[in-house]
């Protein structure tokens, strides 16, 4: 019902022909099915659990595996598109000082058993929380846990389990999406179908929910921009830029939350839509919110392959663009922080190295030693970057940045 | 105007110039003539082989709170009749200036400078009893005159009695302010007793019951230091020509073999040779720009270090049982350099270190390698009783020449300047650039020589010469270094407690982990804690 | 349509009794009509440049009025249940001092005029560029555009015109809704209505948006409870507990922004809904997230009359509530930066001095010293919250702290 | 041991402690020796009325770096043949011990030690050339005997003709080091062309290609300050004794108006009656208790200050000249207090302000109020030539004592304690606590006493007796507040110009804004901005 809803609003306003033959649809993600998966992740928890019981009885000193996670152990090929995982363990044996973290890592574990069981979950502050009834070996502060948290993400990546099978959840808000989209979704509790049409969020937006493999798509959309900022995303809202050039806008809010990050792969892979970036130049924007989004971080070597969009492409705010647009004067001058992940990114990171234009291009920021934001358009006018900047660079899409 | 012309006499520049000599105002003037009469006391007992026994009295003149009557009283040999008016009662009169040879006075100036404030500010000249073994004992009263710099006899009488055999007694009447504190004579005394081991003090203060006695804790005379003739790198030149004048010597290269240390034939003539001289010249005759040559070849020879006899260090040992009889510490180490030269003067430098742990615990393991925590005792507070500071607090340093304390000038002392500039980090204490280290800690310096370069004529600082600075600097490297490894030892095991606690904490956490994964029964849990625990304990030991 | 399926979804799960009579609606809000207001703010505009003109001309120095923005500037009485301002002004006169400033007044105000005639919007941050093209009388730092945007709200709110209609908006994220509510908005384009339906947001939620008096609403709900943290309201929302309990949730993300209070205000007022405060044990969430939802806030006192819910209550965390759930060892001390909030509130926020009650909490907070997580019932098991806590307090509401 | 006591020669003792004397290495050497003959110059030349022409070699000596000939050449008075080589060659001896005048020597060893120690180093002993007016010059050369502190002359030669008609002329070599910068002869000779502008000065040193001159910009004679006799306050117990002894008159109330300044015959009475004792008193009878009353009872009288008419200031006008001549500054204050007494002497202090403002340009306001920005013409950087510092650096201070300028140990002299302790915030410069404060400036402080007391006997540094610290920091006070006033106005001046500027940049956007609202034309937006600015103008003079 709410798609013959949709359907009928967008039929109505839109100024574009539309054949219905352009409705694209995809089902939940084809990854193994929850169940399947949680059958596996208590498996495994349990597995790990018997080698250390066994080799704590055998007079040895048990040990836990887990993969290094940091830019070092990532390999970048253009070919496959993201950070892989190069394959550096690092291994945690119970000694005088891993006992307490051991001790945790295994309570964490037996906590994610049960909510797997129950279809439960919890936010990572809440896990804080969990370990205040563990008498001396709680958690001190919330860094802590997340770091325990993180290791037996990465431990169980080994085995194709993610955080989110596990339960945990961050306390992370998820971006937001307007647009020719329709997110199918299903009642928790009733199972029965719930359609959210996000060219009828008026006003609003759809959130992205923290989990989004079980959610299945419908669109008539031509691309995907991912935005930076909560205010740019508003004004192409307010004025209906999506429907206009027919495309579906995400809201990143900074560096994408893992659920972002994946919705738009899913939308990118299984829908077979372009995604464009649009993001503040400035060594951030490029270096963290745009490199994350496409080929992952170091940090979660282990799940980029999942949870990165790797054919999404640069539009914007390129340091050629401040001087086409001529914004040097509503330009910062680069940070000293700034200047620092900039020489980073073209010194240690695979991504960057790989692609002489982009190293051109923080080059060229670099000399010119400013940054400038998307809303530096609105020196020429509010609406400047939806009357101009947005139809120019769009024009000439397959020249984005790599 | 040359009618105006005239002599003038060294009491009257001293007089004007008092805190040239320690007198700047009264708290200052009391510790100094104090700190010249116990020094001249000292001296003479060491000089005769005796075991010092000191009594310092303090008094207070009712009515008047701003003077006070001083005695000093020493075993020493006691001082025959004739020369007691010269010694307390004429500035620049004494044994010690031409004579290199360690000791604490050394310029002739400081009792009798002593005797002449106390006259200045309250018209009243010293009194001195001594009295010489198998001898009456005399009772003198002086009187200065400042523009002839000469002692007047205002009363001298044999005492038919005196309860000393031997032994020489000092008063003098002068406007002064007792208070008790850092660089007070409280302090003073105190560190004195560190310093000389082998000496007994008894105090007695304004204020206090009953005096305050540091026994002696050992029962050797410091050996005397010989006296030395001068060595040839420290002669400049206008003294050599001087030298040369006046010696005994007919033929060159018996002056330089005769008047200095350290030169032998072989290094006498090649000394001569390098000047291009004779040494069959005559002394007498060599003329200015000979002698020139002569004092040129000397800087080039290669000549041996002075003779080491003429010092009399404290010595490891001394210095181990002065800190440990006035400090309640964890932990000593002492080191004494072998003598070096400045100036031609030999000099030896010694540093003790006394640290104790920061806060209350104290970790003691047993044979099996077990670790036990022990509380230690409470330390005292006022901070003359107690030479350790607070662990926050800089390093207290405790300057000594000649085993005389240093009380004042701190800053400006070469000890301190060596003390700032080595990296006690290294050694496990904490130090800002800049600074003195901190700590719950006192640095003893102590150094020995014939002729100690004070900055001022109040000696209270050592002037920072390089050869001094550097063996300062050696001395606490050493004792510093034997610190580093008891605090890295002590650290090592305070770390290992802490481990074992660890353990006993959270290993209990892997059983509940496991047996709630596992479903365990509790006993198989226990059992793998136990088994756990064994194994982790047998990868440890100290 | 979307009323209809809304209905169908909620009675086919509701396990209360369901009758038609007890939805309730409301229409846009019963304020001066968006374009009533607009002309307003024109004229009022106007009527400002004009005065400063004409007393220009005349040889004398222009000046401006506005109201004071601080908490002295502030009445509470507990029968009118807000904020209410107390009347006293600020002049700025034109002299050295103040000349920059009055003309970056002037320039924001003609910025403004604009906007309303196109009916366009900036947000704070674009009106901070829209100043890179005015030379010298530019802003250095956005803290310098926000400062001058505030003074000329507060110079309009004396004129019924509020930042919205100035069409200034914040870049701040909107806080989501979900539960029994349907949300009736319509398409700014083409004027349509559009109804999202809280009930159907799946794991998402419907998002505010930065102005809602356009808004109409349908809810069978019984009561609203707002929420401080997103991860509490996750846990809420994935376990349905809207619909167990029949209420709408409402997530503030901190201290709730002007649309968001905006919101629950007419939901509470239009709806006729009791709304239940849900925030941390400490200073900032009683004496900021609540207050400030409650009663309005010093800065804002001018347009606390719309903005705030005066008859929200205190569900908890109070500090009795630490005791008498035992959360003792899940708390943390109170920092000093606590301690102060909690004895300026006691010294001089109006609204705390009123309510006995409320003294003798803070001062119980603060004779604890400590500080206590809605996330903290997570020690005793993750879902305590729904199955213990909240059935436990909301059965004794009318005692919930004012 | 009694056979060793011996006497020690002043010249002894000091060759042996050179650096109490300011001998401590050779940079400082050769610094001393020409201060201390430009101090004699100076006070010779003053003495006899006669403006000072000075000159002041420092020569270097082929194949040796580390001597130099010094010569310091002087058109004063001459002296006596016979008093040559005392003055010279003896240490502690002079006219200005004694007597309680102003001067710049005052103790009668400078000069004399300067030859001993360029005897000491280069074994030459120093030469001196001297005319008496009207008289044959006569030419020494002495070697100094230290054991005696007697001096043996070597030659002693009448020259037939000599290039001035009197004068006196000294040179000797010595090891030294020269170099320039803070702290060196460079520096002393800068300074003291600063604080003597009655004097010429040149200055030929090695390295420069022509005499530096100083020319006098004063032809006036400082006015020599008279004799006095010993205020009563100043006198100790010790000293009272001595003076009761010696004196001529035959009654006490006439000893007390006759040997002391400020004593008339009521305040002699009221003295002898506290003191209990009879006018008619022999002095010489006056027993110690009894003289000890007298003491307490002067010290309760009410004396008036000694007479000024001992001291010689440099005086305001002298101090703006001197710091202008020498300083490009932008502003000057100077102060001369009102004498004072420190210990019965009297002494008066100066201070003398230079202050340039920070930053290139200069703003200058016309009659009309107009403010326009001028260029400022460029400083120099050599640091002798230019005594201001930079505007973030401490301020430097300039010490004199009795014109002399002190070089060395300024943090612990009384004056920079004194500057310290001064809240210069007051005055418009900033400073942080316990730290000099900050600024383009220089504050000269000059003390003007019959003896002034300096820290050691290298007179490098003021005692900082308590009534001096106030005096200066008194002067400053004064001094500053002057400053204070420029600094603020400056400040308005330049507030101000900010201001105007500030007004032509943001109301032509008031213009425009209102423009944009009201859809004004071009000519009625010129004409509202116009008005407003006529108006705004209006309401700001300066």
């Amino acid at each position: 019902m709410a798609a013959k809803k949709k359907k009928k609003v967008t039929k109505k306003v839109t100024k574009k022909k539309f054949t219905p033959e352009k409705v694209r649809k995809a089902g939940p993600s084809k990854r193994k099915g929850k169940n399947d998966l949680s059958a596996v992740a208590i498996e495994s928890i349990k597995d790990v659990a018997l080698d250390v019981f066994n080799v704590a009885n055998s007079g040895e000193l048990p040990e836990m595996v887990m993969p290094q996670r940091n830019l070092k152990n990532v390999t970048y090929d253009k070919k496959t598109g993201y950070f892989e995982m190069a394959g550096n363990m690092k291994t945690r044996r119970l000694d005088v000082n891993s006992v307490k973290t051991f001790a945790q890592t295994l309570r964490l574990m037996s906590l994610a058993k049960d909510m797997v069981a129950d279809d439960d979950f919890a936010t990572k502050r809440e896990a804080y929380y969990v370990s205040k009834n563990w008498g001396d070996a709680k958690f001190g502060e919330q860094r802590e846990s997340d770091s325990v948290l993180d290791d037996i993400e990465g431990m169980f990546s080994l085995k194709d389990i993610t955080r989110e099978i596990l339960r945990f959840r961050p306390e992370e808000h998820g971006g937001s999406v307007v647009g020719a989209l329709t997110v199918i979704d299903h009642d928790p509790e009733t199972g029965e179908a719930i359609r959210s049409d996000c060219a009828a969020m008026g006003s609003g937006a759809y959130t992205i929910p923290s989990s989004v493999d079980h959610l299945g798509f419908e669109t008539t959309a031509d691309f995907i921009i991912a935005i930076e900022t909560g205010g740019m995303f508003q004004r192409l809202n307010h004025h209906r830029y999506w429907r206009n050039s027919n495309c579906i806008l995400v809201e990143m809010s900074g560096v994408p939350t893992r659920a972002t990050r994946r919705f738009t792969r899913r939308l990118s892979q299984d829908l077979k839509l372009p995604v464009y970036v649009f993001v503040d130049c400035d060594p951030y924007g490029i270096c963290n919110i745009y490199r994350t989004l496409k080929v992952g971080s170091g940090a979660a070597a282990h799940v980029n392959k999942d949870f990165c969009v790797p054919n999404a492409t640069f539009m914007g705010v390129t340091p050629q663009d401040i001087i086409d647009f001529q914004l040097e004067d509503a330009t910062h001058p680069l940070l000293p922080v700034d200047i620092k992940r900039a020489k980073d990114a073209l010194k240690n990171d695979p991504f960057f190295k790989a692609h002489p234009k982009w190293v051109k291009a923080i080059k060229q920021m670099l000399k010119m030693g400013v940054r400038a934001e998307q809303q530096a358009f609105a020196k020429w006018g509010l609406n400047f970057v939806i009357e101009e900047y947005l139809p120019t660079k769009i024009k000439d899409a397959k020249n984005f940045l790599p | 105007m040359a009618a105006s012309q005239r002599e003038i006499s060294i009491s009257e520049f001293f007089a004007k110039n008092r805190h040239l000599l320690g007198f700047d105002n009264p708290k200052k003037a009391l510790l100094t003539t104090i700190k010249e009469a116990v020094d001249n006391s000292m001296d003479a007992c060491e000089e005769a082989g005796i075991l010092p026994e000191i009594l310092v009295e303090i008094m207070a003149i009712d009515g008047q709170d701003d003077r006070f009557k001083v005695a000093i009283q020493d075993n020493g040999p006691g001082i025959v009749k004739a020369q007691v008016p010269n010694i307390f009662g004429k500035l620049l009169y004494g044994s010690k200036f031409h004579s290199r040879r360690q000791s604490r006075g050394q310029q002739g100036i400081g009792i009798s400078a002593a005797g002449l404030y106390a006259q200045m500010t309250t018209g009243k000249g010293p009194e001195i009893i001594s009295r010489v073994k198998r001898k009456k004992a005399h009772h003198f009263v002086l009187q200065m005159d400042s523009t002839k710099n000469k002692p007047m006899i205002t009363r001298d009488k044999e005492l038919a009695d005196w309860h000393l055999k031997h032994g020489t007694r000092f008063e003098c009447t002068l406007e002064a302010t007792y208070k008790r504190g850092k660089g007070s004579v409280d302090d003073y005394i105190k560190q004195t007793a560190v310093a000389n081991p082998h000496a007994s003090l008894t105090y007695l203060a304004p204020g206090m019951e009953e005096p305050m006695v540091y026994e002696a804790a050992s029962k050797i005379v410091p050996e005397r230091g010989e006296e030395i003739k001068p060595h040839p790198y420290g002669v400049e030149l206008g003294e050599l020509i001087k030298m040369l004048r006046q010696t005994n010597s007919r033929w060159l290269s018996g002056f330089l073999k005769e008047d200095f240390c350290r030169v032998g034939p072989k290094v006498a003539k090649s000394i001569i040779a390098e000047a291009g001289l004779s040494e069959k010249s005559y002394p007498s005759r060599i003329a200015r720009e000979e002698a020139d040559a002569l004092h040129r070849a000397i800087q080039k020879a290669k000549i041996s270090s002075p003779p080491t006899t003429c010092l009399s260090p404290i010595g490891e040992e001394r210095i181990l049982e002065g800190l440990q009889k006035e400090t309640d510490a964890d932990f000593y180490a002492v080191c004494t350099r072998p003598p070096s030269v400045y100036r031609g003067n030999p000099f030896q430098i010694e540093v003790g270190i006394a640290w104790a742990k920061p806060g209350d615990d104290h970790l003691d393991v047993d044979g099996d390698g077990k670790i036990t925590k022990i509380k230690k005792k409470k330390r005292g507070t006022f901070d003359t009783e107690n030479l350790l500071g607070n662990a926050d607090d800089a390093i207290r340093i405790l300057r000594f020449a000649n085993r005389v304390p240093l009380l004042s000038q701190q800053a400006s002392c070469g000890f301190t300047k060596a003390a700032i500039s080595t990296s006690w980090k290294n050694y496990g204490l904490q130090q800002s650039k800049g600074s003195l280290p901190v700590g719950s800690a006192v640095i003893l310096v102590h150094m020995a020589s014939v002729w100690v370069p004070f900055t001022s004529e109040a000696k209270e600082a050592i002037a920072p010469y390089d050869e001094i600075l550097k063996e300062v600097r050696l001395a606490m490297q050493e004792a510093g270094r034997k610190l580093g490894v008891h605090i890295r030892k002590g650290k090592k095991i305070s770390s290992e407690f802490q481990k074992r606690n660890y353990i006993d904490a959270f290993l209990p956490h892997v059983g509940i982990g496991l047996q709630e994964i596992l479903k365990l029964e509790p006993e198989v849990r226990e059992d793998t804690v136990d088994m756990l625990r064994a194994t982790l304990e047998s990868t440890r030991k100290i």
